[in-house]
């Protein structure tokens, strides 16, 4: 009769499903975010699109990494403050599968419509099409560490009130490598040049967030919580 | 009308809660000393105290949540420490916050948070918000629910959990005298099936109960 | 007056009313709409410019203007509505909001359909479109905001209040041709008394203009309708509506 | 014995004083946030100064206007959620005006900082000396009625779970202009034009926010309490 | 001990609050149907119902925040709407949350808190909180409070006012039994000096006292 962990996480996947649909504009939110803060820039800085192109990959990149940073602050925090979090802490069930089920789903909702949208974005700043693939596949490796690496942060600022500028504060010097591999990867590929390099260091970058991040964020959880 | 017993599974029998010499520091104030009761299937032990005795804090100390300066908590024999999985696996906990998500309903509520411990039917889960006298508000979201409302919704969690310990922090806060009533005939109901409780409240619970027992803290 | 407004603003009365008009208008609508098309694609002479690239301009120009008098349309009823708790206006509010997108990404696509033969490029980082762009941020802003309330009052509430605010960047649109240099067209026919614009195109222009806010107008009234029966499904007035059809 | 209304906004001032003493770790978070993001950009497009100077005055100001709008998000939600604005909504007091000396305290504690650290921000980007008035002034306007339309925002959304990318969604597009002018002010400065005319505009842009934000603000605060 | 004559100021003689005719829905249900009463200075009016009936929204639709469908509201013979903050600074509400603020001691939390009505001194302060009992409490901050002082604090708030009218939503909510029985001798003496008290609770308040009556929710 006890559930099995594959039931565990489905359950938690059905959850935030559920969530979601119930506050589908909490969804796209940060795709919105994302196109906003991108159409910032040609407005600060410069309209012309030659000058814009060599700026692109750096500001597509950090727009999808504060997009993302936005809206993992709240991953945790309304479970924690309702109570629902302590619940999961003494379900008996690793708390680190449930929280890494959490932030996958989570990554699904948010990260894969962005980095659906950014070639689109890219493009109205100037890049050329070729660099397409490029600028998809290294922000999918990028905003899944990303995300891992958030929910690590949220979990340990949860507990603070006001926690928002203090995750971005832990997190960023963290997503700096993802930062720069993935703004390089789009731009070798913009001249042209061979992206293996920084596209294999960003999976492996997330292949070992995702070994290792759900315990740091159980660990970091419990200690929230205390 | 459900009785509980079909609703709760089947109860590890030796369901002993042992706390020895529990000491617990909150700031300045050295808030338990040297606690120690022992608690067997089918008893209730109710901590009183007043305001600001450290009733909460000795509940959430077994529950695990905060951990004690010094002192012992057995499970079933065991260190807790060393099997703390098992135990929770064996606990339903109620605080003084009722982890309630205000954007799904009651039912929905109750689906994602007892279906992390067991599987149990819609029925059973309509059954048991029908006994506690919510039937009516299985569809709503936790958000427009009463506070008495909220309350049953988070007592039907813990009766629906299966668990054979149930760690209650002031369970009737909210509730009016039928809510009460209802409450204490579903504890008398858990105790009668072999399971334990340990409550904190102001105002006495099961109090002719034979297997109810009190322990107060200054 | 004042009678005749609360008549109005009933809702039984307002939904009658609603149903009453939408047939002329849509139907007028698309009658204008074909003699425009008509008078627009086949009897104007192709521009000496911009060869037939200019026709898409009976697209473009009136969806742009509708994309902002639709905004100021919203505010003032968003603001009727908060002053005087008149709920109609806030259902007329909420039923203006996806239209009005709807006719902003109209602009920004035909716009840009536009800007590929004239500038060469798809888009261009122009005051113009960009603030044309910040309105359709308001428009999904809005809309955002409202859904994000499960309680029809407050959401027209919070939502009203946002419009209000929010229409400081309709004059940003609408002038941003004049006071920063811009690639975007000058007013051209808005000149009052000498439009810039030959008459065998200027016509068929005002007709589809005017087809286009007739057919606005439809679809506000089905909309309208709409909102009125998500809002009043538990009234009793409804309920005779029901039995009578 | 009744208080005046100056006396009620020296209440609200010292409350929240007392609250930034309290957390002076959150009171420095958005000028860390600020400096974070700034060198973010660097390390995502370029490390020559030659580039960067150009694309400094947009830098920072996109910067700036992300950290005002990170740390606007919690203005007033733990107070809304602690049942304390309830209370004010319950004084007696005008709520415009204990919101809006709420606000300006936020600025004086948070803006106003970033204010006097942004031109050393623009110095490392490349961006001469000759400039810091024109950056700190049009920083210190902007940022004023960044803080006034963030806070409207704020309470628009603060009824809302994980409102945080539905304030900048809808705040972001309200604040373009402030950010358009404030660049465009910088980099006319930093090629020796004049710098009047977006200054002033600035400037009546913070009037035209002073005069009618705190009666938005109190109107939505009332339609989220409810 | 303080009497609460000398704490809560000259409350105003015509105190007379009028509810008429009050409708009000949430959602699909009509929760409120018809509700009138009048309430005196000088009288305690008790809401009471089972969980549900709509205590908490009839209280917060007199204190103004809600609104209601249709009915009238009637303070001093002037219609609520009309002034709403003359109405509001003789009021004190208490819901059921406490309007406390984790990080601020309990005294900090009422300076500024009672501060925003009247000024009081630190010596008035400090005797409210010895007669609830809290006075060892002073200088805590609000987050390691137990949940029944946290309770004491925020009913501080209400009798620091001064207001005349006071809405109590389920006052005694974590209290110990010597606390409810201090609260009830606070609300007698505020009755005394002439204020009005509109409560809801589960648990008769002076139910023994001359002006004390109650209305029943459905
Ligand atoms: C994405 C690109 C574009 C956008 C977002 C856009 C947006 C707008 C807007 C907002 C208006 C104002 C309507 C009003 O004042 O009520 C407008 C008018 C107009 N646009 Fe565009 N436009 C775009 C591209 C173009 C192009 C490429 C052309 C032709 C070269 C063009 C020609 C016109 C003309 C002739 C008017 C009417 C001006 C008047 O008489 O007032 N637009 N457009
Ligand atoms: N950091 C701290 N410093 C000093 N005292 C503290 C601190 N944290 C908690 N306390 C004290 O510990 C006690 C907390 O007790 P607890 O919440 O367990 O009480 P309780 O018995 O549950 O009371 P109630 O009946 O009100 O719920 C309070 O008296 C509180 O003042
Ligand atoms: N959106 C909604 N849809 C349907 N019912 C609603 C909605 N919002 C509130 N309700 C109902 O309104 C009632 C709220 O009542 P209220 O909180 O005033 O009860 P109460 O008498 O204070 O109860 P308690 O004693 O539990 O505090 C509940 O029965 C709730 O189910
Ligand atoms: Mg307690
Ligand atoms: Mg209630």
């Amino acid at each position: 009769m006890e559930p099995g962990l594959l039931q565990i996480v489905m359950l938690v996947v059905a959850r935030e499903l559920r969530l979601a649909v119930r506050h589908w504009d909490q969804v796209v939110q940060p795709l919105i975010f994302f196109v906003v803060v991108t159409t910032l820039f040609p407005l600060a800085i410069s309209p012309s699109l030659s000058e814009l192109r060599n700026i692109a990959p750096g500001v597509v990149w950090v727009a999808a990494m504060l997009a993302s940073l936005l809206s993992l602050e709240s991953l945790f925090r309304p479970d924690v403050e309702d109570g629902t979090m302590e619940q999961w802490a003494l379900s008996g069930q690793p708390l680190a599968l449930l929280l890494l089920a959490k932030t996958v789903t989570h990554w699904l909702l948010t990260g894969l419509p962005l980095v659906m949208m950014a070639p689109w974005m890219g493009t109205a700043l100037g890049l050329p099409v070729s660099v397409w693939p490029v600028l998809a596949g290294s922000l999918a490796l990028g905003t899944a560490t990303l995300s891992i690496l958030g929910a690590i942060g949220a979990a340990l600022t949860v507990a603070v009130r006001r926690g928002s500028v203090l995750l971005a504060l832990l997190v960023l010097p963290l997503e700096m490598p993802v930062l720069i591999f993935g703004a390089r990867a789009v731009d070798l590929a913009t001249h042209g040049e061979a992206v293996a390099g920084p596209l294999n260091l960003l999976a492996a970058m997330l292949l070992l967030c995702l070994a290792l991040g759900p315990f740091a964020m159980s660990a970091a959880m419990r200690v929230s919580m205390e | 009308m459900v009785t509980l017993a079909e609703v709760s599974h089947s109860l590890s029998t030796t369901a002993g809660l042992e706390v020895r010499g529990l000491h617990l520091w909150r700031g300045e104030r050295h808030l338990l000393r040297a606690v120690s009761f022992a608690l067997q299937p089918g008893e209730l032990l109710q901590v009183v105290g007043p305001n600001g005795a450290g009733k909460t804090s000795l509940l959430r100390c077994v529950a695990g949540l905060i951990e004690a300066e010094s002192g012992e908590i057995q499970w079933q024999g065991a260190a807790l420490r060393t099997n703390r999985d098992a135990f929770h696996r064996q606990l339903a906990y109620l605080g003084h916050i009722n982890a309630l998500k205000a954007e799904l309903t009651a039912l929905e509520n109750l689906r994602y948070s007892v279906g992390m411990r067991r599987q149990v039917s819609l029925e059973q889960t309509q059954a048991t918000l029908a006994r506690l006298q919510i039937a009516h508000c299985a569809d709503l979201p936790a958000r427009s629910l009463s506070a008495g409302q909220k309350r049953r919704v988070a007592l039907a969690r813990v009766i629906l959990s299966g668990a054979s310990l149930w760690i209650l922090d002031e369970p009737i806060t909210n509730l009016d005298v039928d809510g009460i009533a209802c409450v204490e005939s579903c504890l008398a109901e858990h105790l009668q099936g072999g399971g334990s409780i340990l409550t904190a409240a102001h105002q006495p619970l099961l109090e002719h109960h034979p297997q109810s027992r009190s322990l107060r803290l200054h | 007056m004042w009678l005749w407004f609360y008549k109005l603003a009933s809702p039984p009365y307002a939904y009658a009313i609603a149903a009453r008009w939408r047939p002329w208008l849509l139907w007028s609508a698309l009658i204008l709409m074909v003699i425009s098309a008509y008078g627009g694609l086949v009897l104007a002479p192709p521009d000496y410019q911009q060869k037939d690239a200019f026709r898409i301009m009976y697209v473009h120009v009136p969806s742009a203007t509708l994309s902002l008098s639709v905004y100021v349309i919203m505010a003032v009823a968003a603001g009727i509505g908060l002053i005087w708790r008149i709920k109609l206006a806030h259902a007329v509010a909420a039923a203006c909001a996806p239209i009005g997108a709807w006719f902003t990404v109209l602009a920004l696509a035909t716009g840009s359909i536009w800007g590929r033969p004239m500038w060469g490029t798809w888009w261009e980082w122009d005051p113009r479109l960009t603030s044309e762009l910040i309105q359709l941020f308001l428009y999904l802003g809005y809309m955002a905001l409202r859904s994000s309330f499960d309680d029809t009052q407050r959401a027209d509430r919070a939502g009203a209040i946002l419009a209000i605010v929010g229409v400081v960047n309709v004059p940003i649109v609408k002038y941003s041709v004049v006071w920063w240099n811009s690639l975007h067209q000058g007013p051209s026919i808005s000149k009052l008394g000498a439009p810039s614009i030959a008459s065998p195109m200027l016509w068929p222009l005002l007709l589809m203009m005017l087809a286009f806010m007739l057919y606005f107008a439809a679809v506000l009234c089905d909309r309208v309708r709409a909102e009125i029966l998500r809002r009043e499904r538990n009234a009793s007035w409804l309920a005779s509506v029901a039995a009578g059809t």
